[in-house]
């Protein structure tokens, strides 16, 4: 693989995000893969937010740790990211804006160019974005027209001068690097098969599609950072489906909602981030209790509280498998990439209709909020399944009022649903312990036949996710992980193996029902695993501990400062972890 | 047609004497006056005495949680617009716990109707004071007396616009289920808060204080039930001690008269498919 | 006595422009104006723009959760009566997640003052509908425009016999900070609605919409701020545009003087101790 | 020991419990140790009620298997409990009411006695009750005229002739079984030594009684069964102390009051059970973050959702250690007995303000609902401690404005809280990231030495609570269990060595932060351990293979049916587990 980090960075408010996305795009469509990922502040303007790009020649499942080329709109855009500027790296400003400085001793180059006097020129200040692609391309040497699609996507409707000034903007800024500086740093080449599909999309755009996909027709939610992307998309999209978005007035309106929507046979989810999360927790065991379908997404944010609220980590997990008081069966899904993202949202809906049980898919902020090029979506590997349900026939055959919604006699623990609506179909949904038909009762042998009921539903749960087994099957040392640091791991990974070290990577889609015989399989044999994950505690590395062991076995790889993991820091901790003879 | 009949369940679980009673009884009225098959009636309620309601009229039901049958009830009828959704529950459930709900539902104004039936006290919990218990009251949480004042649930209704406010008591049950039936008919968001005397708990707000004391604004031809300010200021001076219909308000659009793109046919009748046309249509906005 | 510099904190992040700098002037100057001590008085905050006005604000702060800033401040005030405590928080905040608890503060009437930095949008999460989005305002989650109705807060305030209802704006600090100065003032639950424009993400709620069309009350030698019917007529007919001090009633007893034996000495200055004697009588309720 | 069983049974509203309560304080009173046991519905009238009175002539801490006298008022009393008759029970019951038949070969006498009859005559039939108190006093030989002074107590305030009629009620039913029958079971020996306490307490009045003599001076809490009792308790004797009791709107708002009062310095907890402890989930991580303390008391009931709201589980063990998303640091206390409810209860109050933390008590409905003789409570033991403050003079000691609420540098990570009116101590206190002296942040390193701050706090937690071992210590097997099951487990324990088993009881009286030192060396040689608790899934043997590891070591023995666990239930299952040749 080949790649390339890019950076621009400044204050928020200064459009640095559609400046990136612009540039991204633009090397999306010519065929690289690009990774982006936006660091931003919990306030609207002022403060530091920058926009990475990794291009490759391949798909990248990660941001890179490395930069370089760094647009800095301020001095404090070089403060914070120099540590990650590669050797020989350009770093561009505009020395009418502010006096440049880089740390004593560091190899890049500081070039300085009017990126406002030449946005001026071109128009009007606010271009300085499009002079600094301009000056970008020329940097890599693309020629500037290759922006001319995006720049009609994003301006078209602004009319043509507007397309033309933009375009101009990103001309002289490629002419007057070129006139003033020479260093050059190459783009990766070209992917030699390009997918015919080639997608650039977000997490939370795939979380939307895949919902949307997988059969959702409402959404109720209330808006939360980092989740909130996936109600946009689903507002823009759901309609055209008949189906709607409701913007509830808090996170318990809006999961109760869903529970309404389910019960009366549409299938419907919320979608959040920890704090609504933890408001949603009564509601989970309602869902539970009365077998109706519930879908939950939560992206993930830093927390605990508010935390930092447009920042990452993986700390859900304890919430999402042990949350509400009481016992419920609850599925547990933890998306790898973009594609199960949509894969696992869509799933959701079949998954929480088939055992009647609420789905929770834990997305975080990275993989939520990273556009990404990936090659296509698996729309044929979707599970599509409405459940088991007493058709209108059913029904009707039946005696009148001889229904059993609750029917503990099942065998695999799951009984047909009825709709409101369907005749002869009567019968309660509740949070009560209940009878058959879905009456409170307290007597004890009903109680333990309803809870074994509830219990056996997942018992031969099976869906295409749970342990996934990357690199040298028997090797005696392994990372593990779930959910959005796949791609990270697998580059340690690739690392790893190229210093000599016999590795695997065993990788978690799914914590509940927990795929323990896989587990063990993956670790039989497995002298040293290190458990990376985002979160102070270790939350993952306790959930194996307590279901398959291997207390001596594991070591903990944490990152709890918001900020996604960073390969180099895998490959530190694992340099303590693993044999270091192996490593040089 | 159905019969009264139809929309009976198991034997109830109140009180012998329990304004519930009154209610479930007016609410089979009035769902046979509108002609309704019990299949179409769903009742969702909240945990009380009165979150029963949903176990013991025979229609679907849906029994949720303390506080939480509004959103939930109109996330059923958004689902169905077939049905005839009632929420139901206790002056606890929906003025206590559930009073956010309460304002957001009337403000959103999806085609429902909510029964809140109100004995100024905690039942099934054994007797706490309530929200809508009269200051000074002497409850098991309130051993001298309540200092808060009570909820007022029709002003507060009025306040947002409620495009249907009704008052009801369970000692006229013919009454109230003319009351239910008028406010099921009222397209939006509809309230009918009935005064329910809890005869094991409440030993003040019982029937005879109610007989007593309620004036009857359907019996009234003077009052004008579409002039909000006014329905205001008498329901003020009667201390809300009032039943009947006290404001009707039929020129606002309901919720799903209102929001783009809701379909005529209930969602919960459409096979929610993606055409791989769309599909495809939708993959293209990601290239 | 303290000066406007003994109230500042940390330089605010607030958009420039932001209405919520003028809530921040205003109740510094109300706080000079009353002869407080910053340490005297705490902030506590729901979450959003207007619920970095803890941290802004040089007094004690607690910045809680989104929505909970009133069931946090009342507890503040009745730990410690000596202090001067705000809940503050934006309209999101407070009429979304918060409704339950706005009403409910209202009927306990502990005396402390609600400011509710009403911008008619969510600001913080970057530009979404809120409770008091007028009919058809357009945002990122109502691309086609809101269909529910407004909040009321006055009305709704209005309806629990809250003691002090008044509106603000901040275009007119001056006048806000005698209204915030009234309104601690007021023993019992004060509520200061004010229109505090969102420069980013609201363009109709502007200052010059609200320049043109407020009305100030505190101005109109003819209105009567003691009839509460009258007020609400009043607040209706003037579509909510209304300035000043809307409504006061100085007769209603604040929970801390009605509640039993709660003490004249600050309960956070009392040492928690129970002493022998007393042990040893619960002790014998136990024999 | 000796013992006896009693059991009053009925129709909710018929008077069951006073009965039953009159009755068991009346034992109390003579010297005997009582265990009560209240078995009723989630509906006021009509459903089965029963109160359980175990009589011993020692501290008893289980209700028992077994009932000797039954006082059965309806057919549906013998229904529900003849499970539990001891050969030769006496089951009185109202000929005039109903015909009642026991399961055919049943060893027990069924008396015939018109309680109503006779109580119609002594005044009116609501004193049916006291009739068969009388009966009951005849059946064990005790002088009516024991009952005088409770009669007293209870009715005193009715008038002397109201006490006259109960005791003449009582004297009738006295007279009339020994004037008819002549089986008679004979009371345990009075207690030799008695304690000068001797005191009839609850689970509930115990947390109240610990939370005022700890120093709590604000409850804000809902009423929800089976907590209110805690409420009632403190709504009672608060106001004395100046304290005061908030009756919240909903949970939400409770603990968040108790956060705002802690936070100005007032100790104050919410007391609920799982409902609304789901829905204080958001809080617990404010409480976390903000550093503020909180108290907690959760009285379980039978979940999940609404569940048997009138019955017993342990199953909200997960919701407390793991409840909230992100990661907070957090205490959780579970009493084994009344003593500790008090003594737990108010250290509670010592270690949230110690450590600055959430502290959550998580009781049950049996041991809330369950009065009992006990000898005395340990207020000596009782940990009293404010945790560390700024005095008014180090603040004042301080440069203007160099107050640092947040200071990461403390070692302990403890740092001193200042109180709102306290000059020169301000600071915000919040759940978001935040630096020292309370402004929100997102500095990276800030984050980590804040998080790393909060959880240093519990590295060098004390308390006397966590791991108890009786029985053999060395023993190859064990019996474990956490909470209000101690007394059942050690009388299981003393059962099983009886038997010949050489066995230890580990108990748990805390599981965060987690005792995994002293719970190693209780399981170290352990071949054999059956993990008791009352919930489905086993959370407990959970929590120990995620701390400790022993997976195949741990059996299960749950229960979740709503009702208590038997003695026999725990023999039962450990008979399967145990290696049967020991036991016989
Ligand atoms: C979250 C939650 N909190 C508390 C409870 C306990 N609870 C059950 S019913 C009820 C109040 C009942 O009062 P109301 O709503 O007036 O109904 P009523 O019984 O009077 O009809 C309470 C507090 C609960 N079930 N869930
Ligand atoms: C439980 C919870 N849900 C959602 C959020 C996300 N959130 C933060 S601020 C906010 C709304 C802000 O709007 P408003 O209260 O009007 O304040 P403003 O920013 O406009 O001042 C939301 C939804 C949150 N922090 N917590
Ligand atoms: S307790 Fe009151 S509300 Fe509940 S059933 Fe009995 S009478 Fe009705
Ligand atoms: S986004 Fe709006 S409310 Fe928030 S700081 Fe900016 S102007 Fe103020
Ligand atoms: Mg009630
Ligand atoms: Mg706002």
């Amino acid at each position: 693989m080949h790649d390339v980090g890019w950076k621009v960075g400044g204050k928020q408010g200064e459009g640095i995000d559609s400046t990136g996305e612009i540039y991204a795009i633009a090397l999306h469509r010519m065929g690289y893969y690009v990774f982006t990922y936006r660091h931003f502040m919990s306030l609207i303007k002022g403060g530091h937010t920058n926009y990475k790009i990794r291009v490759a020649d391949e798909v990248v499942r990660h941001h890179g740790d490395l930069v370089h080329v760094l647009i800095a709109f301020d001095q404090t855009t070089i403060d914070e990211n120099w540590r990650q500027l590669a050797p020989g790296a350009v770093v561009i400003y505009d020395g009418a804006t502010f006096q440049a400085h880089l740390p004593d001793g560091l190899q890049a180059h500081l070039c300085d160019v009017p990126l406002t006097g030449i946005a001026k020129e071109a128009g009007g200040a606010i271009m300085k974005n499009m002079v600094s692609i301009g000056v970008t391309a020329a940097v890599h040497g693309i020629d500037p027209t290759a922006f001319l699609p995006v720049i009609q996507d994003k301006f078209g409707k602004k009319g043509e001068a507007v397309v033309q000034a933009n375009l101009e903007a990103v001309r002289q800024g490629y002419a007057y690097y070129r006139s003033h500086y020479d260093v050059s740093i190459p783009m990766p080449p070209l992917p030699q098969q390009r997918s015919s599909d080639h997608l650039f999309i977000s997490g939370n755009q795939a979380t939307g599609f895949g919902a949307l996909d997988g059969g959702c027709r409402m959404l109720a939610a209330y808006p939360i950072t980092p989740a909130t992307e996936i109600m946009y998309w689903l507002i823009e999209h759901l309609p055209k489906q008949g189906g709607v978005v409701l913007q509830a007035e808090d996170e318990i309106a809006a999961v109760n909602m869903a529970i309404g929507a389910n019960y009366a046979g549409v299938p419907a989810m919320t979608s959040t981030s920890g704090p609504g999360f933890s408001l949603m927790m009564e509601a989970l065991g309602l869902a539970g209790m009365s077998e109706t379908p519930l879908v939950i997404v939560d992206v993930q944010r830093s927390g605990p509280s508010t935390g930092l609220p447009t920042k990452t980590e993986q700390s859900d997990l304890n919430e999402a498998l042990y949350g509400t008081h009481g016992e419920i069966p609850r599925v547990v899904l933890t998306p790898r990439t973009v594609e199960e993202c949509y894969r696992f949202t869509a799933d959701a809906f079949a998954l929480a209709e088939r055992y009647q049980v609420p789905v929770i898919v834990l997305s975080d902020l990275y993989m939520g909020m990273s556009a990404q090029s990936i090659d296509r979506l698996p729309r044929e590997e979707v599970t599509r399944d409405r459940g088991r349900r007493m058709s209108d026939e059913d029904l009707q055959a039946l005696a009148p009022g001889a229904y059993v919604r609750y029917d503990d006699s099942s065998p695999t623990g799951i009984s047909p649903r009825s709709i409101p609506g369907q005749r002869n179909g009567r019968y309660v949904a509740l949070g009560n312990e209940h009878n058959g038909i879905g009456l409170e009762v307290e007597e004890q042998y009903i109680r333990v036949a309803q809870a074994n009921k509830r219990r056996r539903k997942l018992a031969h749960f099976a869906h295409q996710s749970g342990v996934s087994v990357d690199g040298v099957k028997d090797a005696p040392f392994a990372l593990i992980g779930f959910g959005s640091t796949h791609g990270v791991l697998e580059e340690a990974r690739a690392a790893l193996a190229r210093q000599g070290l016999t590795i695997k990577h065993i990788h978690l889609s799914r914590v509940a029902p927990f795929p323990a015989e896989d587990m063990m399989a993956a670790l039989a044999g497995v002298e040293r695993a290190l458990v990376v994950e985002l979160n102070q505690t270790g939350q993952l590395a306790d959930l194996i501990r307590k279901e398959v062991g291997f207390h001596d076995v594991l070591s903990n790889c944490l990152k709890y400062d918001g900020d996604p993991i960073e390969l180099r820091e895998i490959l530190a901790r694992a340099e303590q972890v693993f044999p270091t003879g192996v490593l040089q | 047609m159905s019969t009264m009949k139809d929309f009976k369940a198991e034997k109830p679980t109140w009180c012998p004497g329990c304004g519930d009673f009154g209610v479930l009884n007016a609410m089979q009225r009035a769902a046979v006056a509108l002609g309704l098959e019990p299949e179409d009636v769903v009742v969702v309620s909240g945990i009380g005495c009165s979150g029963k309601m949903s176990q013991h009229f025979g229609g679907y039901g849906l029994h949720s949680l303390h506080g939480r049958s509004l959103p939930t009830a109109q996330a059923v009828k958004l689902a169905n617009r077939n049905l005839t959704v009632f929420a139901a529950g206790g002056d606890g459930d929906g003025y206590g716990i559930g009073m956010g709900h309460f304002i957001h539902a009337i403000r959103r104004n999806i085609d429902i109707t909510y029964i809140v039936m109100d004995n100024h006290i905690y039942g099934l919990t054994t007797g706490q004071a309530s929200p809508t218990s009269d200051v000074g009251s002497q409850t098991k949480t309130s051993p001298r007396g309540t200092v808060e004042r009570p909820i007022e649930p029709l002003q507060l209704a009025l306040s947002e616009r409620c495009g249907f406010v009704a008052q009801a008591f369970s000692g006229d049950t013919k009454h109230m289920a003319q009351v239910i039936e008028r406010a099921v008919r009222h397209r939006g968001f509809s309230l009918v808060n009935v005064f329910s005397p809890c005869v094991t708990f409440n030993k003040v707000n019982s029937y005879e204080f109610y007989k007593e004391k309620l004036v009857n604004l359907d019996a009234d031809p003077a009052y004008d039930c579409h002039d909000r300010l006014a329905a205001m200021r008498r329901v003020a001076e009667a201390d809300n001690l009032v039943v009947g219909v006290v404001y009707e308000d039929t020129e606002q659009p309901a919720y799903d008269d209102a929001v783009y793109g809701y379909p005529e046919e209930p969602l919960a009748h459409l096979e929610p498919r993606l055409s791989d046309a769309m599909y495809e249509e939708i993959l293209a906005t990601f290239r």
